[in-house]
């Protein structure tokens, strides 16, 4: 237990030291004038105060010593500045997180609970034409890039038909309003989670139910549904929790695409704007809370593992 | 073989698409015609915001959507393929090493990362195919080490050496065929999901805006007035060319499920 | 003469010590067979003597000299003349290529002409009772006997002095093993070679070993 | 008390759908039987379709397989009924205990609700009796009760798990047990166990056992009756001691000139696969004795020495 332990905990150290050094070295690494990726492209400033900010962002003295600054900075809350908005990186982020936290919660909420039970029912009734076509749905919707797939719900349900609002979510702050403007962008993604869990809780109850314990269930006389739901399921699910921390970051950035196509104001639009002002400070700061939330995501899945599993630890897993 | 025959078929038209667009296409993607077109009998589906045909732009964007997508799974196959085979055959620290690196590549969030790096880089389509290459490369080290360790110590591993065949025959002769079975698809998929990277980067303004892709002409339609005048001929013509490209690909691995008895996960 | 034999060989797994100095000694043309529960260690003793694990103490000795000091070319006779057989059938073959195929490349590696290759390969298929036509089977499509048959011929090709063969009856049929059994009496008759007869069933071992070792 | 038996198989026919669109018939025209309180053992080698017999009696085959004929259980024959019915029959009616113990148990559920559950599914007793009455049981297999009731199967030895298996079924008291190849794999000590613990299932007369078995030794043992079982149809039925000792089919006489006692004397040929029958009678290309008749022509099943036979030449 110790040593996988161990190494686990290994692993997230060096996936985080990855991730800070990806936002440490880039701006200082690429060509050109490391204070233009610090501060962003197309911030107009005079020679004079460019000298400024380099001594302010500490960009004279050596690597090691800007790097133990950088991190103190991070631990400290503190992700930069960003000069096109005069606003701190941190507390950007922090307005908008809310909208898509709620955004992904409630996604993932729905398409894994609705996922993970129909997926489990089309690999059991795998020979079924109703499971079949299930099964050639969620391939089509998991073919579908996510902004995509936003793009066409968004054209069908909004410019067509017209039974949800094009934006405006945050002039009225009541309940119903904003069900009413977060109900497509959230079946878009829970639609996007769902098609995906299908496929995989399929495959993983099509290899399960070769086994010979839901054969033995069955000679026992325990009813189908029982073995399904109280015996394959269990074990089936493990590869949705191995797969849940890989999907963790798919699914955050297709939220974010998703937030651009319904105009929402969560981090997905800020990640647009400052895309397309090349707000380098904002970039960074985000690219490293969602990274953060990955490596967070991938733990509560490790988590979540040994308990359904009792055999974490034994084996290796 | 007949459950093939869709999918390929799709492919082989994409195919032809990309490798012969002047044959196919009516116009070049340089021809500028009026603006803003409905689509009529001699442009299909209208022209865009500069005048150009977009059935041709279509056809013209095939190449360079395809090429990433391939050539990025080729690159996540072979350097997948080879990390896997060396970490399942040994079993020392080199094993740990490389585990623990495709660990760590598993848990960066890879798309933000490319968004990250094409804002810094703005990369044309080669420094693309290799960003996603070596971004994707991590789930077929996986599979391919944990089959490579299922058979190490197979009987007929252990016949072959018995027999004399030297380590590099029996790696290349024997486990790899073994293994292939699980590359095939993870191949197919990598390039699936390579081109979605590429849409969705397209679709932000972040690949190089001088070629076209249909990723590029989503984005263009969205952001030059195609949305809001719904003109849905101007983005639905490359969002099906993509959807349908990803599925035939993908339903290639699928097919492959079923007659291989192998469980793909996406 | 001597041709095979382990000198105080000691295995362990961990802290669980599985033989100690344990010893073995086959002589040229004989069957010896080698018994005990399962668990004792008789597979890894098989692929001890086969030269495919390093015992953890003692040494392996072919024609008097100690494999693990073999250079090139005496390491090459060695592993030509030592052979061994497993106790799956189908699972001593590559799934992913036919029977033919596996058998061919051994022919490969011993230098046959091409040409050669099907006429050689058909001979020695009837010898063992084959029909030519299990060559472009796959292992999972063949029945264990052939498949051990099979996996016997393949031993063959090379010309082995010595085969290790690690309960090669046990997974299959009572009269498969009667006819797997008189094969190898056949092959052992016509060949002159030795046989470490390994398996848990001392009614097969005593019918076929000359003496019995027991682990 | 039945008066007639309590299994009863008629001319039951098993096929599978193959890979190119043909038949493979895995059983063909079988009819047994198995009365309260006796011990019948099907017999035969690797594929001869013994062991679809007892899944279609418990009717545990996969969808798609064609299966024709009846499986008569106390007096109802249970190929018709419905799925919902066979569920409440299987387990507390008639209960199968399978080969390799250690993949029959859930690996992530505790061995005690593994127990426990299908008694208060049946509806046998509440929560607190059958975790009683497992416990019980488990101890008169010889096992810490207490320890294994809270364990996961995984951390359980071979051994172990094969007597939880047993106490799954026998906790369940049902009628008919079926043993499907319950010895392959085990080493001589865990087989001389479980004979001991089928020995005692027809205890009391109420209960039958249907062993289906390679080890001609196990059969011979512990069968009052005995089927020898060859590509998918049974050749000779009768007594055990009548069909071991002094066999009259040449496959059964074969087969047990194959026995290490009996010299290992092997029978010439190989077995054809089932996708690929011979014509006639199954066992004439091996048989020393057959004739155009036998190739020919089926032998239907004749009364010789007590016994039942499927042989023109005997």
């Amino acid at each position: 237990m110790n040593e996988i332990l161990r190494r686990k905990i290994i692993r997230y150290a060096a996936s985080l030291l990855v991730i800070v050094l990806v936002v440490f070295m880039f701006p200082r690494i690429m060509p050109g004038n490391p204070v233009m990726f610090l501060i962003g492209e197309d911030v107009i400033v005079t020679p004079e105060v460019l000298a400024d900010l380099n001594t302010r962002l500490g960009l004279d003295r050596p690597i090691p010593e800007q790097f133990y600054l950088f991190l103190r900075g991070v631990c400290t809350g503190d992700l930069g500045y960003s000069y096109h908005l005069h606003s701190p990186v941190a507390s950007l982020i922090g307005d908008r997180v809310v909208w898509t936290l709620m955004l992904v919660g409630t996604s993932l909420l729905i398409g894994y609970a609705a996922g993970i039970l129909s997926g489990a029912w089309v690999g059991w009734m795998s020979d079924r034409k109703s499971a079949k076509a299930l099964t050639g749905a969620g391939i089509c919707i998991s073919c579908i890039p996510p902004y995509l797939l936003g793009l066409i719900l968004f054209s069908v349900f909004v410019y067509r038909l017209n039974w949800f609002p094009y934006k405006g979510l945050y002039t009225t702050p009541d309940i119903w309003s904003i069900m009413h403007h977060l109900a497509l962008p959230v079946a878009t993604l829970a639609l996007f989670v769902f098609a995906r869990n299908l496929l995989i809780m399929r495959g993983s109850v099509l290899t399960e139910k070769n086994q010979l314990y839901p054969q033995f269930a069955r000679a026992l006389g325990v009813p189908g549904s029982k073995i399904l739901y109280g015996h394959v399921m269990r074990n089936a699910i493990l590869p949705i929790l191995t797969q849940f921390a890989i999907d963790f970051g798919f699914i955050f950035s297709g939220a974010l695409f998703i937030e651009i196509i319904f105009s929402l104001n969560g981090l997905g639009t800020l990640m647009y704007d400052a895309i397309i002002i090349r707000d380098y400070p904002v970039l960074s700061g985000l690219f490293l809370v969602i990274a953060v939330m990955a490596v967070l995501a991938n733990m509560f899945a490790d988590i979540l593992y040994g308990v359904i599993d009792p055999r974490v630890g034994r084996e290796g897993i | 073989m007949r459950r093939y025959l869709l999918p390929l078929a799709l492919i082989a038209v994409f195919a032809t698409m990309a490798i012969f667009p002047g044959l196919i296409a009516p116009f070049t993607p340089t021809e500028r015609f009026t603006t803003y077109q409905a689509p009529d009998k001699v442009h299909i589906f209208g022209t865009d915001d500069m005048g150009r045909d977009i059935l041709s732009l279509v056809i013209y964007a095939t190449r360079l959507s395809l090429f990433i997508g391939f050539a990025s799974g080729a690159v996540a196959i072979v350097i997948g393929t080879v990390i896997g085979l060396v970490a399942g055959w040994r079993t020392d620290i080199l094993d740990d090493l490389l585990m623990g690196a495709t660990d760590i590549v598993l848990i960066l969030p890879k798309i933000p990362l490319v968004i990250i790096l094409a804002a810094y880089l703005s990369p044309g389509p080669w420094l693309l195919i290799l960003v996603l290459g070596l971004l994707s490369w991590e789930s077929v080290a996986r599979v391919v080490r944990s089959k490579v360790m299922q058979v190490r110590s197979a009987d007929f591993v252990l016949a072959a050496r018995c027999l004399g065949f030297s380590d590099t025959y029996i790696i290349f002769r024997e486990i790899l065929p073994v293994v292939f079975p699980v590359v095939v698809p993870k191949f197919v998929l990598v390039t699936a999901s390579a081109m979605i990277s590429e849409a969705s980067l397209s679709f932000l303004g972040l690949s190089d805006p001088t070629v076209i892709s249909w990723g590029v002409m989503i984005s263009d339609a969205f952001n030059h007035g195609g949305f809001i005048r719904k003109m849905w001929y101007w983005w639905m013509p490359p969002a099906l060319c993509i959807i349908l490209g990803v599925l035939a690909i993908t339903s290639l691995a699928f097919l492959h499920e079923r007659g291989a008895r192998e469980v793909v996960q996406l | 003469m001597l041709t095979l034999c382990a000198r105080e060989i000691t295995h362990a797994y961990g802290n669980h010590e599985v033989f100690r100095d344990f010893s073995i000694e086959v002589a040229a043309g004989e069957t010896v067979g080698l018994v005990g529960p399962s668990g004792c260690g008789k597979s890894t003793c098989a692929r001890i003597l086969a030269g495919l694990e390093a015992p953890q103490s003692g040494t392996v000795e072919f024609c008097g000299t100690d494999i693990a000091g073999m250079n090139g070319s005496g390491y090459e006779v060695f592993r030509r003349s030592v052979q061994m057989i497993f106790q799956d059938p189908a699972g001593s073959f590559n799934p992913v290529r036919t029977i033919g195929q596996s058998i061919s490349a051994v022919l490969r590696l011993a230098g046959v002409p091409k040409a050669e290759h099907r006429a050689v390969l058909v001979e020695a298929l009837q010898k063992a009772g084959l029909q030519d036509e299990i060559l472009s089977r796959y292992p999972d499509q063949i029945s264990g006997g052939q498949a051990q048959r099979a996996g016997i011929v393949r031993g063959l090709l090379i010309s082995p002095s010595v085969m290790i063969l690690d309960e090669p009856t046990s997974a299959l049929d009572v009269s498969v093993q009667a006819q797997i059994l008189h094969l190898l009496k056949e092959v052992q008759r016509e060949r002159g070679i030795s046989y470490v007869f390994i398996s848990h069933d001392t009614a097969v071992v005593s019918f076929m070993a000359d003496r019995v070792v027991r682990l | 008390m039945r008066d007639g038996p309590l299994l009863s198989v008629k001319q039951l026919s098993v096929s599978f759908p193959g890979t190119n669109g043909e038949y493979i018939h895995a059983v063909r025209d079988t009819s047994l039987e198995v009365f309260a309180g006796e011990i019948v053992a099907i017999v035969g080698e690797s594929g001869c379709g013994k062991s679809v017999v007892a899944q279609a009696v418990m009717r545990l085959l996969p969808p798609g397989t064609g299966v024709s004929g009846s499986v008569i259980f106390d007096g109802q024959d249970i190929l018709p009924v419905s799925e919902e019915e066979m569920e409440k029959l299987r387990g507390t009616r008639m209960a199968m205990v399978f080969q390799s113990p250690e993949r029959a148990l859930n690996p992530v559920l505790r061995i005690g609700r593994q127990l426990t559950d299908p008694m208060i599914l049946h509806g046998l007793c509440g929560q607190s009796e059958a975790e009683e009455r497992a416990r019980a049981t488990l101890a008169a297999l010889g096992l810490d009760a207490g320890w294994v009731m809270q364990a996961y199967p995984w951390m359980c030895s071979g051994g172990m798990c094969q007597r939880v298996l047993f106490a799954a079924v026998s906790l369940l008291q049902a009628e008919l047990v079926i043993a499907d190849e319950p010895t392959k794999g085990l080493d001589a000590e865990r087989i001389g166990d479980l004979e001991e613990m089928l020995a005692e299932i027809p205890v009391g007369g109420q209960m039958g056992l249907l062993l289906i078995t390679h080890d001609i030794g196990l059969a011979a043992r512990l069968a009052e009756r005995v089927l020898v079982m060859y590509c998918g149809m049974i050749v000779e039925a009768g007594r055990t001691a009548d069909v071991l000792t002094d066999p009259v089919h040449p496959y059964t006489r074969g087969l047990l000139g194959s026995l290490p006692e009996n010299g290992f004397h092997p029978i010439p040929g190989l077995s054809p696969a089932l996708s690929d029958l011979p014509s006639g009678c199954v066992f004439h290309p091996r048989c020393g004795s057959a004739d155009s008749t036998c190739s020919r022509f089926v032998p239907p099943v004749r009364e010789v020495c007590g016994r039942q036979v499927r042989c023109f030449r005997c």
